[in-house]
């Protein structure tokens, strides 16, 4: 599913790997349901979720003209200061924050990004992310995951102009295995986590996870930590 | 940030500009009105951005331990049906933190602050009343939901032998107002809160949130990693209600602090009528982050209209 | 008469011609399907108009007593946040009146019939079985959470010892299988479990209401004439799995009917997976006539991708 | 509030003081509002209440064409079998049901109805009313109650062609004084009781009367019951 929500305030601050919580209208769900940006176009947010339960069952009912409550955007982003070729590498449900990292990106003119999707089976997200990012690579299951892929442009990303700087989200497997591949070849690594969360910003710590700084908020905190930070190799 | 919240009174209302018309007062503390932040759903941090914490009849901090806990790894929460289930485990960055950051920033834009106090053995929650006795803080609760090794293991507010002998020796640590926060959990629960109040409690403050869990029925495994945790949220109102009438109707006296499913000022109101002296706002501040003020402005118009209850309220009385 | 439900799902699905594929075992009673009714909420006379009600697991009748009881006079039930909240007090015509009428009525169209059983004193509960125990009731279940003057007018459910001598007592008496309901408020709930199951319980059914209340803002007096009632309705799920949870983790072999907010076969599938061989569908039954019968629809359903959960409860063995 | 279904069930089926329960689309309150029909028009059903809390509330706020959950008729009706002068007395919310009856006896032509009503302040159902009664009488608080316009009319009860039977709902003390003064003068009384209800259809006990035959259920065996059901004197 894809939704845009009309929101200027979000759309002026929003940065790649924050987030949106969404609340719903059922007060059976009073927890806020947390979706990453995944693009931006004027006033326009956009978001890609997956229909998991009745709690975002309901966002994808919406029609448009529709009006939901939203709070955001929350959480630290992806850090895209330095000069790099940031590689982007993303599984599942972690793609859509790096759509919006790829057209982030893509109006900064000293960096470029290498988009490496890995899907199950429908690459639903390479018409996205190929208006913004300068490469993009993708695979499905049937093929190998996002770590073939990487073996695959190993050289060319080190044949590069700009140093290869990694943003991940996914799922945890694959994030550690990504952050394992960066480890090896000293390459930086940021990564957006997900986790089960409460409030959102930052009040009620249900979300947290182990970095060698303790247990931190991953809302608040996060949801980008370092390799470094969480202490994976 | 974009702010809407879920309740949609919020917009129409005022919250920011607020006179206060209807203070009460808690053993002896005035609060500006009958509404505070329940602990642990309060982080300073967190919550300054939204609205001034000061406005607030009083501010309870998140439970504060002799050094820092780092709570429950893994999937920390659920959802039920009109309520949040936690199993943080009390994390928190230790009392030594608490005394140099939050509790000097909330004394110093002016907040009633509540300190929580948490531990789990009698020593842990003396070493942090130690530390207490001398700070800057308002009102002293203690958390006696914890599992404690002093009693067994299992949570000191269970077992009203152990819940006497840990309040009767923090007791004698500080002057200041000490109200005890009991557990739902247990059979009758005028039994532990006539053990705290014989051991010295200044007021009681409940309900502490209710053992829950929900299962993933895809994996047919617990959500929450520590398999249950604790249910709070609209869904537990009329527990609440029950347990604060049950306290009221055998012990007349004591301030009463009501917790448990408030998210408006007539719910506010329901726990005033069955005899508490204020309430505690909690899971609705993580649905909405201005819940606690929404409230304290909700109830105030609603005290505008029974001024027998208000007048009780301002002289530190209750309705029953 | 128009029966609309408030689930929509009800009008999609063919509740009137099922066949049912997972059947389970409680207690060495073969039942159709693992849901049955919550003791309470069902009466023959006024559900039968609705459905078949022999196409369930289980029929679990309102509790019988020796002699009618009135129950309780006034306001009998306020609506809480997702709940129900009721004081009937036990209402019935007693046994004889049931031994004519409602049992040979339900075992003529075939129902499997859970003989729910309530008394003040060991004797009432003792003189019920002692009358159920030669009639054609499958099993019966005894409901331990009314006040009980044999146990200083406490619920037997919340005094293990008091627990234990009655089971023992009812235990002789009859070779029917018995369930003892257990109330959840207690502070440790697989005590009295343990408790009920050494005496001789057959099997446990859990959870009977919460205790809760509420109050009119208006008059600022309890809905309810009798002030608090019990707590049933969604809103008590996660508390009702909990404790299921924790008497699976105390008994591992005991059968358990988990009952608490059971409204969809999806909700009956978290009780099976936290460990119950089969659960009853309570207050959903209050806001829809054929809520039992479609959440045995939608369980049985359910249960077709899961046919290792599903193998065990045809043996009557259980998830956990 | 007045508000009309269409239910070609009800409408062929429902008799004067049955009632309708009526289902909030919000799972916070899951418990059916019962409502009296106050009149029917071919597959219409009609249904006069007032707004006292968030899930009446809801149903004030439907419009034309919404759908919405209802279950009935249920309860028992008036007894309006015997050819009679019904004297329809209603104080407050127990007035809907009474225009019911004043439309269900005007198609009898063995009986005639006469309608006395007590009011706050605003008259607001003698329109209503006054297309099916033969005689309308009504009385607001400033000038005293249905016990008044009673003792007014009592000569012309006494003098009719047809006996009096007094059909009554309202606030519980309105009935009890109806009941006395039908008792004092051997006028049969059928009382439409109001209660607190849970199922609506006879399950759960919740909304109970006090009897000479024990504590009956309002929704199942009521909410009609006969003065010297009630034994009220």
């Amino acid at each position: 599913m894809r939704m845009t929500i009309r929101d200027p305030y979000i759309a002026a601050h929003g940065r790649p790997a924050q987030f949106v919580d969404f609340f719903t209208h059922d007060p059976m769900k009073p927890m806020p349901r947390p979706f990453g940006i995944s693009e931006i176009q004027d006033d326009l947010v956009s978001f890609i979720f997956a229909v998991v339960g009745k709690g975002t069952g309901e966002f994808a009912e919406l029609k448009a003209g529709d009006v939901i409550d939203v709070m955001g955007p929350l959480g630290h982003p992806f850090n895209t200061k330095e000069p790099a070729n940031y590689v982007l590498v993303a599984g599942g449900l972690g793609v859509p924050p790096l759509i919006h990292a790829a057209q982030h990106i893509a109006g900064d003119e000293n960096s470029e990004s290498t988009a490496v999707f890995g899907y199950r089976k429908n690459h639903f997200a390479d018409e996205y992310v190929d208006r913004y990012a300068d490469r993009t690579y993708s695979i499905d299951e049937s093929e190998g995951n996002v770590v073939t892929l990487l073996d695959r442009i190993e050289d060319e990303l080190k044949d590069g102009d700009l140093p290869p700087v990694i943003l991940s989200c996914g799922p945890l497997p694959m994030m550690k295995a990504v952050a394992s591949w960066a480890a090896k070849r000293d390459i930086p690594c940021q990564l957006s986590l997900e986790q089960r969360m409460g409030c959102g910003y930052g009040t009620c710590v249900l979300c947290t996870t182990d970095t060698v700084n303790g247990r931190l908020k991953v809302c608040a905190d996060g949801p980008v930590f370092t390799r470094e930070q969480l202490g994976w190799e | 940030m974009t702010v809407t919240a879920a309740n949609p009174e919020t917009e129409t209302m005022d919250l920011y500009d607020h006179e206060w018309k209807h203070p009460t007062v808690v053993a002896g503390v005035p609060w500006k009105n009958p509404v505070g932040t329940a602990s642990g759903t309060f982080q300073y941090a967190a919550v300054r951005w939204f609205y001034d914490v000061s406005q607030l009849g009083a501010v309870t901090t998140k439970g504060v331990s002799p050094v820092p806990w780092e709570g429950n790894p893994g999937v920390r929460t659920a959802e039920g049906p009109a309520c949040n289930i936690n199993a943080v485990g009390l994390q928190n960055p230790g009392v030594d933190h608490y005394l140099v950051d939050d509790l000097p920033k909330l004394k110093k834009i002016g907040a009633n602050v509540v300190s929580n106090v948490a531990g789990h053995s009698d020593d842990d929650y003396a070493e942090v009343v130690a530390k207490l006795a001398d700070s800057p803080a308002d009102m002293l609760e203690i958390n006696v939901s914890c599992p404690n090794v002093s009693a067994g293991g299992m949570s000191v507010g269970t077992d009203p032998v152990a819940l006497s002998r840990l309040i009767t020796r923090l007791r004698k640590m500080t002057d200041k107002p000490m109200i005890v926060k009991l557990t739902p959990n247990v059979t009758d629960i005028t039994v532990p809160a006539r053990a705290a109040v014989e051991a010295g409690a200044d007021a009681l403050s409940l309900i502490n949130t209710i053992v829950g869990m929900r299962i993933n029925t895809r994996t047919g495994k617990p959500i929450i990693d520590h398999v249950t945790g604790g249910v709070s949220g609209p869904a537990v109102l009329p527990i609440g209600l029950a347990r604060v009438w049950q306290v009221r109707s055998a012990l007349p006296d004591i301030p009463i602090i009501g917790i448990g499913g408030v998210d408006s000022g007539e719910k506010a109101l329901e726990y005033l009528y069955a005899g508490a002296n204020a309430v505690e706002v909690g899971a609705a501040a993580l649905f909405d982050p201005v819940a606690p003020l929404r409230v304290a402005c909700e109830l105030d118009d609603l005290l505008d209209d029974r001024p027998e209850l208000a007048a009780k309220l301002a002289e530190g009385k209750t309705w029953r």
